[in-house]
């Protein structure tokens, strides 16, 4: 009850500033019509093959444009919002905070959503190497095999959100202050809940999976990821699944979605949005989609609930 | 006179600024090791978990990969010359200006003062900057990389020329030469071999560094080594591990045996470098003070 | 190749260093054409000193010194321009004890250093030397003959062999003075002989003044016809070598030539 | 006496100038050849920066207004980076110098040993830091201790390297009299190399510890803490200011360094 | 301070250098304990070559050498033992040309060289010498009369200093022998004298053998008893000095001693 409670106080807050600043982006009546375009992408999940997958992605928004399109991966945000912003690329697949970002900071419109099993949310889990101290109840294995406690097995956030003011003093392994699911989701669960990140010892890690594998080895007592990285981690360490427990899952990220460089014509935007609308909705379209990310379809953005991230961020001072 | 003051023996000299300074070293070290948070105990399942990440990297190596990562180590080479091929052409007039007994303080310090700053920020900084440039290419990388050159390369070719024996240049200035003669033919023929095994050490490093703008996206076997390593396709790091030991070795064989011959004049592959034939001792070969990048 | 040396006068010369040292006092000094000098004195005396206020390489604090045409003037007074300067020092040439040659290009690219003054940029960046040059080059190494070595490196010459091409070097700057500052101080015996006799010859021939600065008396004796004996900054001395006397380098010395306390070192001769 | 000359040619003889222009040539078109293959590998565009370079304007105007009220939130950081880089630079060179001897063919005799050392080293050498870090990472935790592994590794590469190119560069006169006053190889390097070397070893001491500082904005990528991880933070969310603040805390610490490696080498020379 | 010096026994010594270049050829010679042995001859003729084997620096190819109780035999020939090479090292001091002084370290530690054969590897590591040792070096530092310089950096010695210091090191070894090559080419005549005299002291007030290389005749006329002359490798005189008349000297150099034609360089006296 007090979770959800301040759960929906903190999205109330979130939407209230989220529509004050929400940011559609702009469009240049002047730009001339492009002869090729640049997609960029970050990947926030298991992409192993995600440079393989580019390229059928690639080749369909080509057909459908009639120029070329080409995919170039990078793994940091920072270098693809600037390489959007700077119109170096006009596509762009990115995080929900990185789109609000492009948006605010070079009016880049955030046209798309990603949809996941029909969901174009998803939960930010914590986990831990020490269920005793953080599960109320016995941990069972999910799905997939691995142990879910506290009602997290589902992956619908949140859940097991009382557990976490233990975490005061524990060593956490969280990611980059700009990952909405590795920093900014949990960090906002446990401010909510009264616990600062002076409270904790962080424990820096770069991505998802590193974040799993620092609890695995007991760098760190409690993690944050994406629900559920255990899965990347579970090729090296088969036993990830009974070593660490899923114990809490934040609030609904908003998905990833797409964003279109604002140096372009309006035209040319809703060309581009529709191309991939299309492609999404094509069988092919789904697989390659899920090759990449999991996606499961695509759907025109909404903003409001893009800026929930930020607003996240900027409940904890960031942004 | 002296007769008398030879013959008396000294007592031993306490060098205190010399004991001062040790102990002032060794408190910081101490200090660092002390307050640092550190989990040692980490370090003695070292060798068991190296042997298992070894085991993980290289039994066996992704071989189907091989191809792939030599190609994107070419890039990534082809990006590294590049770079320092630029990096020399723009730090090596501007070297020359940043000399103290070649250039007014005016020009100097500037100067300096830029290659520090250029040494003090970041390669991925640079590399963002000039991302919105030129996109997200290997030709960005390649600029990143030109840009840290002139950093080092500044650096050190300022203080070879500095370091150019006086003698020259005083003949020089005696039989009436004006400033081009002065470097052409006083600084340039005494600092130019430390230049040039300069510029081949400095492609050894943009090789090496290029792997950080893979991170970027500026391609090359740096973007192969993220992917692979943020996904724990361990065998597949291991491959590019080859392949970068084996590219990089074979670079830096070809690039000693040129400085061997800039230095010494004749060509030998250091690897295979034999022994000079006994007897006498070899003398006198670069000064001591010669090799050092400063 | 004929041509003829200049007059060098020195008037009332003072110089004192910027850290306050006077390491010479109102020296004054009259030096015909294509004479052969030797300068003498313990170390520290002002020898260099003296021959290198000579092209300028250190400038005097009181006094004039002519040359040729030239004046130079104290600090204060108004100095020649800099092309003046290297026009002045261009027809003076000096042969350092150190060889100053540089060490990792051939001896004729040594050479034509002394055609630097002549020469505009673009040849002397590329190297791109006249014909000329190159005949005047060729001439003053085979004057000093080591022409063979002229496309070697200078690091490859021997010591006496470097000498000579740094003697060659001031024979191609056609110089009218010639200043030696200890030109066979870091060579053996046989090879100094060689160097001062070439030196004389070069006087003799080409009517050039020779200036040369001497820690060994045997060969200022032997070589030169005037000698000048420096003490503390003052000349002690000034007259044809038959002159100089065992007094008179007492003097210069201070003390007997043939002292057997030699194993007081810190005494060079 | 026909006079002892290496070339055979009698000394007067003018020797031919020798022609060096098609080596000169080769190297020219292969240098050129290369750079032209690389800049088609990398699809150099200069058409990109003359019309994009104000894209890079709005960034860089921020970059050079650094805020200083952030100073103290990165301190914790700063002196993690020092830290990593006082530890990794005295382990790093207390390891180098018995393998910088190891390295030398100045020092070590044995042929085997010293092959078997040089190509550790270079294998050491090749493979970048940001790899280094990255497996570290997974052996021994994410933290300082990975980083600190990483730059150790980084560190031995180069002093090595240049501090046994300082060994071959020494003059072996010492050495070989303390051999032949009976002294072992051990012996005779301790006494006569390592004091050679100290000062170029301490300076190269200093110029890695600089190099740490920059690597850990490396190292802080993968995880290991430090300044490194700070800058992600503040450009991920596009804090110039901050960033700028953080560049020129370690150009400070860059400048300071030069300036305290350069008295120590006056000191130690 | 009282020992005596021990024979040498050369006997069909060749000496053939890797590159084929044989160096000596069949030389024999009895040299009995405290004798002074001046060694002369042209550049090249073998005079460093052969000192250089009598300590093993340059191993023999025929013949052997005899040395008190150790005996030097030809490569393929069983070897002596690493040890008891050193062992025969210690007993034989070396004074070199160039000195081979560590330059950056103290006069102290350079003569401690001497005693590197007597000390275990710990004592070398960390400098920590015995007193017995340190008072040994004074003692030598005081026969050469410069133990007031016995802290300061050999770097900051005048030459002859340098060479004293380089005797003192050989003293401290207290050897049986003294090899010296040249040791007296790179220092002005003065210095010349009173190294010489130093070595002659030597020999004669501790009866140590001394073989000593020499360009200068004058100087081996005036403190040898023994003259040995090399040409080619070969021994082409040996005698007592009185006994070396004009006709021998002509004979080692080739030609007269007054040869005026020195012009022709390349023949080094
Ligand atoms: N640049 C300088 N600044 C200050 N004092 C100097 C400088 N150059 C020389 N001196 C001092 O001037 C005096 C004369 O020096 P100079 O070099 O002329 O002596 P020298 O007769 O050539 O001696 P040497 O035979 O040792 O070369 C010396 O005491 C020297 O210390
Ligand atoms: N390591 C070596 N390898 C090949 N040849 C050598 C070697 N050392 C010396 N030689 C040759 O052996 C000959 C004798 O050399 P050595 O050094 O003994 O002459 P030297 O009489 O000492 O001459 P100098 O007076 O010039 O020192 C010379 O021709 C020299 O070139
Ligand atoms: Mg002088
Ligand atoms: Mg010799």
């Amino acid at each position: 009850g007090v979770s959800q409670n301040a759960a929906s106080g903190t999205n109330g807050s979130a939407s209230a500033s989220a529509s004050a600043a929400a940011c559609v982006g702009t469009s240049d009546p002047a730009a001339a019509a492009p002869t090729k375009l640049t997609l960029a992408l970050v990947p926030s999940g298991d992409a192993t093959k995600l440079v393989e997958s580019v390229k059928p992605l690639a080749s369909a928004l080509s057909s459908r444009l009639g120029i070329p399109v080409e995919g170039v991966v990078t793994a940091d945000y920072q270098a693809a919002v600037e390489a959007i912003g700077s119109n170096q690329a006009q596509i762009g697949m990115l995080p929900s905070l990185q789109m609000s970002q492009a948006c605010d900071k070079y009016g880049a419109v955030p046209a798309l959503q990603t949809l996941r099993q029909g969901k174009s949310t998803y939960a930010a889990q914590m986990f831990t190497n020490n269920p005793d101290k953080y599960c109320s109840d016995t941990p069972k294995p999910g799905a997939n095999g691995m142990l879910y406690c506290n009602g997290t097995e589902s992956g619908n956030g949140p859940a097991g959100l009382d557990s976490i003011t233990k975490v005061k003093g524990a060593k956490v392994a969280m990611l980059s202050a700009a990952s909405p699911a590795g920093y900014i989701f949990p960090v906002a669960a446990l401010k909510a809940k009264g616990v600062s990140v002076g409270d904790v010892t962080p424990v820096k890690v770069t991505a998802n999976d590193a974040s799993v594998l620092a609890v695995y080895k007991g760098d760190a007592e409690v993690g944050f990821s994406y629900w559920d990285a255990r899965t990347v981690v579970k090729k090296d360490n088969p036993d990830v699944g009974n070593k660490v427990v899923v114990f809490a899952l934040t609030d609904e990220v908003p998905n990833d979605g797409m964003s279109i460089t604002g140096k372009m014509s309006a035209q040319w935007q809703d060309k581009v949005k529709n191309a991939m609308l299309d492609y999404a909705g094509t069988p092919d379209g789904v697989k390659t989609l899920t090759a990449i990310y999991q996606i499961t379809g695509m759907k025109p953005a909404d903003v409001e609930a893009l800026g929930q991230t930020q607003a996240a961020a900027r409940s904890i001072g960031l942004g | 006179m002296s007769a008398t003051a030879g013959s008396v023996r000294p007592v031993r000299p306490a060098n205190w600024g010399q004991r001062a300074a040790w102990w002032l070293v060794s408190l910081i070290v101490v200090a660092a090791f002390w307050s640092v948070r550190i989990k040692w105990s980490a370090l003695l399942d070292f060798p068991g978990q190296s042997a298992k990440y070894l085991r993980a990297l290289f039994v066996p190596p992704a071989w189907h990969k091989a191809g792939e990562a030599f190609s994107s180590m070419i890039l990534s080479v082809q990006m590294a010359w590049f770079g320092t091929v630029l990096g020399i052409v723009v730090s090596f007039p501007l070297s020359f200006l940043a000399a103290r007994p070649l250039a007014p303080l005016g020009v100097r310090l500037p100067l300096r003062g830029l290659f520090a700053i250029i040494r003090a920020v970041p390669e991925v900084v640079t590399a963002i900057l000039i991302l919105s440039v030129t996109g997200l290419t290997p030709f960005t990388g390649a600029l990143a990389l030109a840009i840290g050159s002139i950093g080092t390369l500044g650096k050190w070719g300022y203080e070879a020329f500095e370091a150019a024996e006086s003698g020259p240049l005083e003949a020089i200035r005696t039989s009436g030469g004006g400033m081009v003669a002065l470097l052409r033919w006083g600084v340039w023929p005494s600092s130019a071999p430390e230049v040039l095994s300069f510029w081949l050490y400095r492609f050894e490093i943009n090789v090496r560094a290029s792997a950080i703008l893979g991170l970027i996206g500026a391609g090359g076997i740096g973007k192969m080594l993220q992917d692979n390593v943020q996904f724990r396709n361990w065998d597949v790091v291991g491959m590019l591990l080859l392949v970068v030991i084996i590219v990089t070795m074979a670079i830096d064989q070809i690039s000693g045996a040129v400085r061997v011959r800039l230095v010494s004049g004749r060509w030998e592959l250091p690897l295979v470098r034999r022994l000079a034939s006994g007897g006498a001792p070899r003398r006198k070969g670069l000064s001591p003070e010669a090799t050092p990048p400063g | 190749m004929t041509r003829t040396g200049a007059d060098i006068r020195i008037r009332h010369v003072g110089v004192t260093y910027p850290n306050g040292f006077t390491a010479l006092r109102d020296v004054s000094l009259d030096i015909p054409a294509g004479q052969m000098v030797g300068i003498v004195g313990l170390s520290g005396a002002g020898k260099s000193t003296l021959v290198r206020t000579i092209n300028g390489l250190v400038p005097i604090t009181s006094g004039t010194i002519t040359l040729g045409d030239h004046e130079l003037r104290p600090a204060g007074q108004r100095q020649m321009a800099s092309r003046e300067l290297r026009q002045l020092r261009s027809s003076v040439g000096m042969v350092f004890q150190s060889f100053n040659l540089v060490k990792r290009t051939s001896v004729l690219n040594n050479v034509m250093m002394g055609r630097l003054y002549h020469n505009p940029a673009w040849r002397v960046l590329l190297a791109a030397w006249s014909k000329d040059d190159v005949e005047l080059a060729m001439q003053a190494l085979e004057r000093v003959e080591i022409v063979s070595k002229a496309y070697e490196k200078a690091a490859s010459l021997s010591g006496g062999q470097q000498q000579r091409v740094a003697i060659a070097r001031t024979l191609t700057q056609q110089p009218r003075v010639i200043l030696a500052d200890e030109p066979v101080a870091s060579l053996d015996p046989p090879t100094s002989h060689v160097v001062m006799r070439d030196l004389q010859r070069i006087c003799s021939d080409l009517g050039i003044t020779v200036l040369v600065n001497l820690h060994f008396l045997d060969l200022a004796r032997r070589y030169c016809e005037r000698l000048v004996g420096l003490r503390a900054g003052e000349v002690i001395f000034d007259g044809p070598v038959a002159d100089a006397s065992e007094s008179v380098f007492e003097e210069i010395y201070g003390r007997s030539l043939s002292a057997e306390d030699v194993l007081d070192s810190g005494v060079r001769l | 006496m026909i006079p002892v000359d290496g070339s055979g040619q009698r000394p007067t003889a003018r020797p031919s100038r020798p022609d060096h222009r098609l080596r000169t040539g080769i190297v020219i078109v292969l240098v050129m050849a290369i750079t032209v293959w690389s800049a088609r590998g990398i699809d150099v565009d200069p058409a990109a920066i003359l019309a994009n370079w104000p894209n890079a304007v709005g960034n860089l105007v921020q970059l050079f207004q650094p805020d200083y009220s952030f100073f103290p939130q990165t301190l914790p950081a700063l002196v993690e980076t020092l830290q990593m880089a006082v530890i990794a630079t005295a382990v790093g060179s207390a390891l180098s110098l018995p393998l910088a001897f190891g390295a030398s063919r100045a020092a070590n005799p044995n042929l085997t040993v010293l092959r078997v050392v040089r190509f550790v080293m270079n294998l050491v050498r090749s493979v970048p830091d940001i790899l280094y870090a990255a497996i570290l990472v997974a052996i021994v935790g994410v933290g300082a201790l990975a980083g600190i592994l990483a730059l150790v590794l980084f560190n031995i590469g180069i002093i090595v390297k240049l501090v046994s190119e300082a060994l071959d560069g020494q003059d072996l006169g010492a050495q070989e009299a303390a051999l032949a006053a009976g002294g072992s190889w051990f012996g005779a390097n301790r006494m006569s190399l390592l004091p050679q070397i100290l000062p170029s070893f301490a300076s190269q001491v200093l110029y890695t510890f600089e190099l740490n500082i920059r690597a850990s904005t490396v190292i802080g990528l993968v995880g290991a803490g430090g300044l490194g991880l700070l800058i992600d933070n503040v450009r991920n969310y596009f804090l110039y200011h901050y960033l700028s603040l953080i560049i020129v805390e370690i150009l400070v610490l860059v400048v300071l360094l030069e300036g305290f490696s350069s008295w120590l080498r006056k000191k130690l020379l």
